[in-house]
């Protein structure tokens, strides 16, 4: 009976009610908000991707040196059938998937226990030391990820590589066996302990504003804590987990260094590797085929989460009737957890970073006497016999110029992709039943899972010449700045899709009764409610494009290039000290960075 | 001339109807209360006619313009609309002391900060809550929480107020001054009025018009006496008043062109109906509770029953009497001392018997009756 | 090259502009291009190796007026870019300073986004084979290194032992899936494989038998090798450090750059020492190129800084950054490094760039293929 | 036995005290009622109790156990205090169904599933939530979560029933049926309960005692009847009851060993009052609105007053007189003809005069007046 009612009014009105019913669909903040991102992302996104697309189907000049039948410029399946069914096919595609496949899964489930275990205890619980706590549980993101690679050697190398033996054996004797040494499960340790800030960023984020009414109605119902952490709280910070899983997951599986500096001993591939060596040896086709392997293998994931979030189970945590925030006493198993807590931040904070502090200032490296100290890797001045002239970092001035660019690179990539972010958790959030939002948090997702070098290879491609109303924009930093938000658009927007998730519709409504316009609206209410879980998306990227390297590398000139772009030169000089001491450069830069963002947005809202 | 007017709104969620096809309008300065059970509707077209639910078909019109149309396909936003709306969860902003929430629709409006603070504290002094001004909604009581949404409507002083329970978390004594301020503040403001409550003394003293509705359609509108007294069905007379309408299925007999009941008891009682629309054999009659009076000696229209519980409630005490296999609920008001099980008299006034049809459950009308 | 080059009237409007192709001035005027250069003011030059800061600095001195705006990168990045910058007639890069030389001629010499340019006075002093197609800057020496701490003498004598057991895991190789260059290397090792088979011979006193689907003696040795057990690595410090740490019980063997040598310097620690008598040779030598980009903005500083970058007799300030062990100056007036034959006397293979181009990728293919 | 035992409590939020030095006792199985207006301490000495909120001090017992004590510095977790909370914020867990949300705590008791299932069936059916149970809370009504809030509490079956206002967002019919329900759960669980409320009638009708709480203190904790017919002093008096108590100030006269008052405007009143524990010359008088009676002629205990308004509201009808510069209420049930501004005459049974102390605000004493 209610179908037919449904049905029947489908159907009634002339067209100019049709029309009308478009015209309103139309007006909707959220429509009109996914339409222009749609644009933008279309610009920074599907075009790129299209003709990465089009690419695996064209001969490409290098193809000439593969096979005598190619022709530049003319259709051909030849990389598919190169990549999908041929000799290469096993050692090129399917070993490495299965690989990286098997390393995301692992790094993500410890990474998300990590993270959402820190995040808990910083945001439910009565834990001493909380401030301290959160601070450090993003560090390890901020070290480059080779160092935690390079420390896990340190520790438990064994000669297979040559060299010497790790402290491990020094201290006890045994040699450790090559699968504790290299390959996949050192890779798993230490990208776990690289990777769970983003679990502990979003999730803590989304826990602090959680009513906790909720969580004691279910301890008035007997639940203990575990139960009503199993059953209640985490369920409800479901979003995040699924967000910080989805970024975790794609990122692993598209990471080079660490797994191909710890794999690549025992012949431990992934499809990084083989994306970056195509790539590098300029047969990028089949590098392109790999990675849409990869875009595939998220879209997958990303359909599972969209039905995971559901329409229905779009829950709200900011409710209009005001909420309680109370922590969970946690009684003596305080003494149980808080060194666990200082284990995890040791070994994936402290020691790497002390790693890469005492390397800046070893004379040579790996020799630990006191007398091989020096700061002239920092403050050398140049032109010495030392380091073949070179001056120390904070005395080139070259180094300090491009720190500055990379500061400003990254602070406005960051905002640019931050507020993105929130638009289209706003398009997504508010259009959950509707298709275009759903279309936009897909696409917004596309980047993420492009290899940098690849991305950048593309945006070099296009954005070289002009394209209708752009000017070329190749060698600006405007182009930097497109390029770096579109990558990160991932993190924003899952930032962005968590943080609205949380807040209740009639928040908003009781604006517009008010007569706020869609402007006020946003920034006097949704923003100040969401903007603690947005910071964190903000931060994630801010962090990310001071790190990024294979990205911009082919963009930057020699006005525009950033920090990481200069370690290129001393590694390649051999002069590990200097490339980390630019690398803990980066680091002091983020950490200033993110504190200061934290305290901007802690103004005004109150704990 | 009518200043809100709704015609065949209804809205459908998935396989939930909870509008269905409503049409009323609503006079201008008039005062219209929603009664109707939990879940029947009437948050769903308090947020149609705000603009905030899109309805599923139908028509709303506010001052004579058109603001929902599913024909003319036409939608005015409701930052547009012009309206005040205190919703059931109050929707306060967490992250606002009480002063912001409240100056947040003056700030829209631009108006001067200064006009701004003397509003706020103005609204804040009508619903005392004076120092509260700098607490955060999450360091406020549930009352004091439904009264800043309260004070956050009244200060943009809009032309259409729709309340929704604004009431339902304060205390009788407060409830009753926030009654007044309320009404006199609609005075004032000369505002339109819609106002869901669940809460029939509300209903009945302040509204100048009543709909019942149930199911998500309206069963009833009308005068608040005339909802009271002469409910034109079963499920109205059932739902407003408490202690409920008391309803006895009985037979008809007429004797000198007076309709008599006979009930299953035997006793036979006079009505004031003197001719029925119908000739049906079977009638329900239905008797207020507080119209019932107890009687120490048997007379006309009376009947013996057996004292059941005896339920002291302030200013009234509610008794259970078990009249046949039917228990009867009396109001009354001066103390008596009545023991539980005791035998008395009661006392039907023919004049207060009303006659339903038992099928349609419809009122039966009788001229005389509707005279008085 | 003898092949015509397809290029556009900008283009060639240009080269005559910039005296360059086949407009090319026969007498070198040093003056006259630092005039010309002055005016330009700067020139922007992608390098292979960061050393180009140095001779970037000493070039600013001697030239005051004209900026050297270095940038380094990889070589195959370097390619890349400058076709983008080509196709996008957005020129930014003068001069390109590469390794890679059979991609750097085949897609951008020979597509004449690249131009060879010769100081007219250099013509004499360096052979024809480093003049064309592209002007040669120096060869590098990329050799066998072991342990000096833990042998005495070279542990071994031919490129088969260590295909043998007891070299089993004791083998480091950079991977030429991460470092490009080393695709030239093995494919010098393809190119040679005559010389492979005999050298067989030699050690196992048979005739090689090929293993199935593998075409000749080179590609047998990459794959025994592999089979072996070889140690893959992603840098040439990697390698000099896995096989020059002190301390170690069973140090490996491996294959780097000579220019390694110099970590020697930076890390007390490192002990190695490259073979000598390594049969049928002991290294592999690669060319880098220096080329002026078609169309660039500064045609003139771009020729004063090549002709720079080539030093004098004696080495000379522009190329004093790359006067060190393991390169050899194409010049034949400027003598070896002490110590060290002249690359004529060094047992090296090299891989003629059109080897590279048509069989590099195989190799590269067949070595990820076998990395089982 | 006491089931619930509170000494000394208080809670300090801030600059707030929001309960002030509480101590009251639960008999087992009794029915206690906190009453108070808004923001007077009511949920925060309901989440004390539940072990939600952390008393600043005091000591709390329940089935003679510490659960809170600061001397003692004993603090028991609320999940052993087995009792079962309505909060007044219903709290319903979004990410669950109905089912699911009810079904939690029997889980968490270990309950097998088809047992569940019964027990949720049969606790939404008593909430008259049958079709419900597969809905998430935010697809329903206020007064539907609410009632899913009481299934929820009451599924588990605790010993010690803790509600906030459980019927705020209900209709007068459904709350009559709800309270009913709540009444024979209690009865069948032999549950201890507490509940705050702001409806008297629930306080009147439901509870076996009555605590009225004013500014985190408690005024009076009594009998409902106590309460409502012997308020111990004027807060009590002014705040139960609706409309609220007629309150006139006068002076004292005696006479034949009997109190008089006299008002301002000269008239005597004869008082049930002989003697008076003080002997102030001025006291508050004050009566009932129900006690007042309207009369045609004068008599004694009589005055004449002037009608203001008259408010019909469903069963009863409000009248406002002006007596002097006073307005008096008057609650009447019959229908009566009275229209404003006609005079008439009122009448203060002496027996339903009560009397204060205007300085300590007291109800004075008087051995007669206590017998009845
Ligand atoms: N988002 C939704 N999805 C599905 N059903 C809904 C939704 N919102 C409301 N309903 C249903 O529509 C009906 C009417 O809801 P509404 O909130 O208007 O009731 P109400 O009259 O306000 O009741 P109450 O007095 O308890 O607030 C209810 O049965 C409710 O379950
Ligand atoms: N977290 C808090 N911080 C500061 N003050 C608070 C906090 N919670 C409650 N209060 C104050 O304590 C007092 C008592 O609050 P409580 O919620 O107990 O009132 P209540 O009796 O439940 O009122 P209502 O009937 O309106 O719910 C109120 O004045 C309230 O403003
Ligand atoms: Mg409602
Ligand atoms: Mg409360």
């Amino acid at each position: 009976m209610i179908k037919e009612k449904s049905a029947g009014i489908k159907n009634t009105g002339s067209l100019r009610a049709k029309a009308g019913r478009v015209r309103n669909y139309l007006r909707q903040p959220h429509v009109i908000m996914s339409i222009l991102l749609l644009l933008i992302l279309t610009f920074l996104v599907i075009i790129p991707i299209l003709k990465m697309f089009y690419t695996t189907f064209v001969w490409q000049l290098e193809d000439t040196r593969l096979s005598r039948a190619a022709e530049p410029g003319r259709f051909t399946l030849f990389h598919w059938k190169r990549v999908f069914a041929s000799v290469l096919s096993d050692t090129m595609l399917w070993t490495p998937l299965k690989n990286s496949i098997l390393t995301g899964l692992g790094v993500s489930f410890f990474a998300l226990l990590i993270g959402i275990f820190l995040a808990w205890l910083v945001a439910r619980s009565d834990i001493p030391f909380r401030k301290l706590i959160a601070a450090a549980a993003v560090i390890p993101y901020m070290v480059p990820s080779y160092i935690h690679a390079l420390s896990w050697l340190t520790l438990f190398k064994n000669e297979r590589v040559g060299g010497v033996s790790g402290i491990f054996q020094y201290l006890t004797g045994i040699i450790p066996p090559d699968w504790v040494s290299y390959g996949i499960f050192p890779i798993i340790i230490t990208l776990s302990l690289h990777y769970f800030p983003y679990s502990f960023l979003l999730v803590s984020a989304a826990l602090t504003s959680i009513d906790s009414r909720l969580e004691e109605s279910g301890e008035i119902l007997g639940a203990t804590r575990g139960y009503i952490l199993r059953r209640i709280t985490l369920p409800l910070v479901m979003p995040a987990i699924l967000s910080s899983f989805i970024l975790t997951f794609s990122r692993t599986l598209g990471v080079f260094g660490t797994p191909y500096f710890l794999g690549s001993p025992v012949r431990f591939f992934t499809l990084p590797t083989q994306i970056y060596s195509s790539i590098n040896n300029r047969n990028s086709a089949s590098g392109f085929i790999l990675a849409f392997v990869l875009i595939g293998i998220s879209s997958i994931i990303i359909y599972i989460n969209q039905k995971t979030v559901g329409e229905r189970k779009s829950f709200v945590t900011i409710g209009g009737k005001g909420f309680v925030v109370s922590r969970t006493p946690l009684g003596k198993y305080k003494y149980y957890i808080l060194p666990v807590v200082f284990f995890i931040i040791l070994v994936s904070a402290v020691l790497p970073i002390l790693l890469l502090t005492f390397e800046t200032i070893s004379l040579y490296p790996g020799n630990y006497s006191l007398k091989n100290l020096t700061p002239l890797f920092w403050f050398g001045k140049g032109g010495t016999t030392f380091a073949e002239g070179e001056a120390g970092i904070l005395r080139n001035p070259a180094i300090l110029r491009t720190a500055w660019n990379s500061i400003r690179l990254a602070v406005i990539s960051s905002i640019f992709a931050g507020f993105l972010g929130i638009f289209i958790g706003y398009a997504v959030v508010k259009g959950r039943k509707e298709r275009l939002p759903k279309l936009l948090e897909q696409i917004s997702f596309l980047p993420y899972l492009v290899p940098g070098i690849a991305f950048g290879a593309l945006y070099l491609a296009l954005f070289t010449q002009r394209i209708g109303p752009i000017p070329a924009l190749y060698g600006t930093f405007t182009l930097l700045v497109l390029i770096n938000a579109a990558k990160e658009l991932p993190f924003s927007s899952r930032a962005g899709v968590t943080s609205m998730l949380q807040i209740g519709a009639e928040l908003e409504e009781a604006s517009e009764i008010a007569g706020a316009r869609w402007g006020k609206r946003f920034r006097k209410i949704i923003l100040p409610l969401s903007i603690k879980s947005a910071v964190s998306g903000f931060i994630l990227v801010f962090i990310t494009v001071m790190r990024e390297l294979a990205l911009v590398i082919l963009l930057v000139t020699p006005k525009t290039r950033t920090l990481t772009t200069m370690t290129f030169r001393y590694q390649e000089q051999g002069y590990a000290q200097f490339s980390s001491a630019i690398s803990l450069l980066v680091v002091i830069i983020i950490f200033a960075g993110s504190y200061i963002a934290k305290t901007i947005t802690k103004t005004g809202e109150k704990d | 001339m009518s200043f809100v007017e709704i015609k065949n709104l209804t809205k459908v969620f998935g396989s939930v109807t909870a509008v269905d096809d409503v049409s009323f309008s609503v006079d201008e300065k008039s005062f219209l209360m929603l009664l109707g059970p939990s879940g029947c509707g009437k948050t769903t077209i308090l947020r149609m006619i705000a603009g905030l639910e899109t309805p599923t078909a139908g028509e709303i019109r506010i001052r004579d313009k058109i603001m929902f149309s599913s024909e003319k396909g036409i939608s005015v936003p409701a930052r547009e609309r012009e309206l005040g709306l205190v919703f059931q969860s109050y929707a306060l902003w967490p992250h606002m002391t009480v002063f912001e929430n409240i100056a947040f629709g003056l700030r829209v409006k631009k108006m001067k900060e200064d006009d701004i603070i003397k509003k706020v504290k103005e609204s804040l002094s009508y619903m005392q809550l004076d120092e509260m001004a700098n607490r955060y909604p999450q360091e406020m009581s549930g009352g004091q929480q439904q009264r800043v949404a309260l004070a956050r409507m009244l200060a943009s002083e809009p032309a259409l107020f729709l309340m929704d329970e604004p009431l339902s978390n304060l205390d009788a004594k407060l409830r009753v001054e926030m009654r007044a301020e309320i009404k006199n503040i609609h005075a004032q403001l000369d505002a339109t009025t819609i106002y869901v409550t669940h809460d029939q003394v509300e209903g009945l003293t302040m509204a100048s018009s009543i709909a019942v509705i149930n199911k998500g359609s309206i069963e009833q509108l009308d005068h608040p006496k005339k909802v009271y007294h002469y409910p034109s069905n079963l499920f109205v007379a059932d739902f407003i008043g408490s202690p409920q309408i008391n309803t006895i299925s009985c037979s008809r007999e007429s004797d000198d062109g007076r309709i008599y009941i006979k009930t299953e008891t035997g006793e036979r009682f006079k009505t004031s109906y003197k001719s029925l629309s119908l000739d049906a054999q079977t009638l329900t009659a239905a008797i207020r509770p507080e119209k019932i009076s107890i009687v120490k000696s048997d007379g006309d229209n009376t009947a013996k029953v057996k004292i059941k519980t005896v339920l002291p409630a302030g200013s009234e005490t509610i008794i259970h009497v078990s009249y046949g296999k039917k228990v009867l609920k009396i109001l009354m008001q001066k103390e008596q001392e009545l023991n539980v099980g005791e035998e008395v008299f009661i006392h039907l006034p023919e004049n207060d018997i009303l006659l339903f049809d038992p099928e349609t459950k419809k009122l039966l009308h009788n001229l005389q009756a509707l005279k008085t | 090259g003898g092949k015509e080059k397809t290029v556009d009237e900008a283009s060639i409007a240009w080269l005559k502009e910039a005296k360059l192709g086949k407009y090319v001035e026969n007498s070198f005027d040093e003056k006259a291009l630092y005039e010309a250069a002055k005016l330009e003011g700067s020139v922007n030059i992608y390098s292979y190796s960061s050393r180009v800061f140095k001779f970037g600095e000493t070039f600013e001195k001697k030239y005051p007026g004209i900026k050297v705006n270095g940038f380094d990168m990889d070589s195959g990045e370097i390619v890349t870019k400058i076709s983008a910058e080509q196709t996008a007639q957005n020129f930014v890069a003068d001069v390109i300073f590469l390794k890679d030389v059979a991609v750097a001629y085949n897609v951008l010499v020979d597509k004449g986004l690249a131009h060879n340019y010769v100081p007219a006075d250099l013509k004499k002093v360096v052979p024809k084979e480093y003049q064309e197609p592209m002007f040669v800057h120096h060869t590098s020496i990329q050799g066998f290194v072991y342990n000096t701490e833990k042998n005495k003498k070279e542990p071994f004598n031919s490129l088969w032992d260590l295909t043998k057991p007891e070299w089993k895991g004791k083998v480091v190789l950079p991977d030429p899936q991460k470092l490009s260059e080393f695709i030239e290397i093995y494919s010098g090792i393809v190119e040679n494989a005559d010389s492979l088979a005999k050298e067989y011979e030699k050690v196992f006193k048979e005739k090689i038998k090929l293993s199935a689907g593998i075409k000749n003696a080179g590609y047998e040795w990459l794959y025994r090798v592999l089979k072996n057990d070889a140690i893959i690595v992603g840098s040439t410090n990697d390698v000099s450090k896995a096989v020059g740490l002190s301390q170690q019980d069973v140090p490996p063997v491996g294959l780097t750059a000579y220019s390694r040598i110099r970590d020697m310097e930076k890390d007390p620690n490192l002990k190695f020492a490259f073979t000598e008598n390594t049969t049928p040779v002991s290294g592999f030598s690669l060319n880098v190129v220096q080329l002026i980009v078609n169309r660039a903005p500064h045609p003139n500083a771009a020729k004063l800084l090549i002709h720079y970058m080539l030093g004098d007799e004696k080495g000379g300030e522009g190329y004093e950054p790359y006067y060190v062990a393991g390169n050899f100056s194409v010049r034949t007036d400027v003598p070896p490094i002490k110590g060290l034959k002249p690359i004529t006397e060094m047992k090296v293979w090299s891989a003629s760039p059109e080897f590279v181009w048509y069989e590099g990728q195989q190799v590269l293919d067949f070595w990820t293929s076998n990395l089982k």
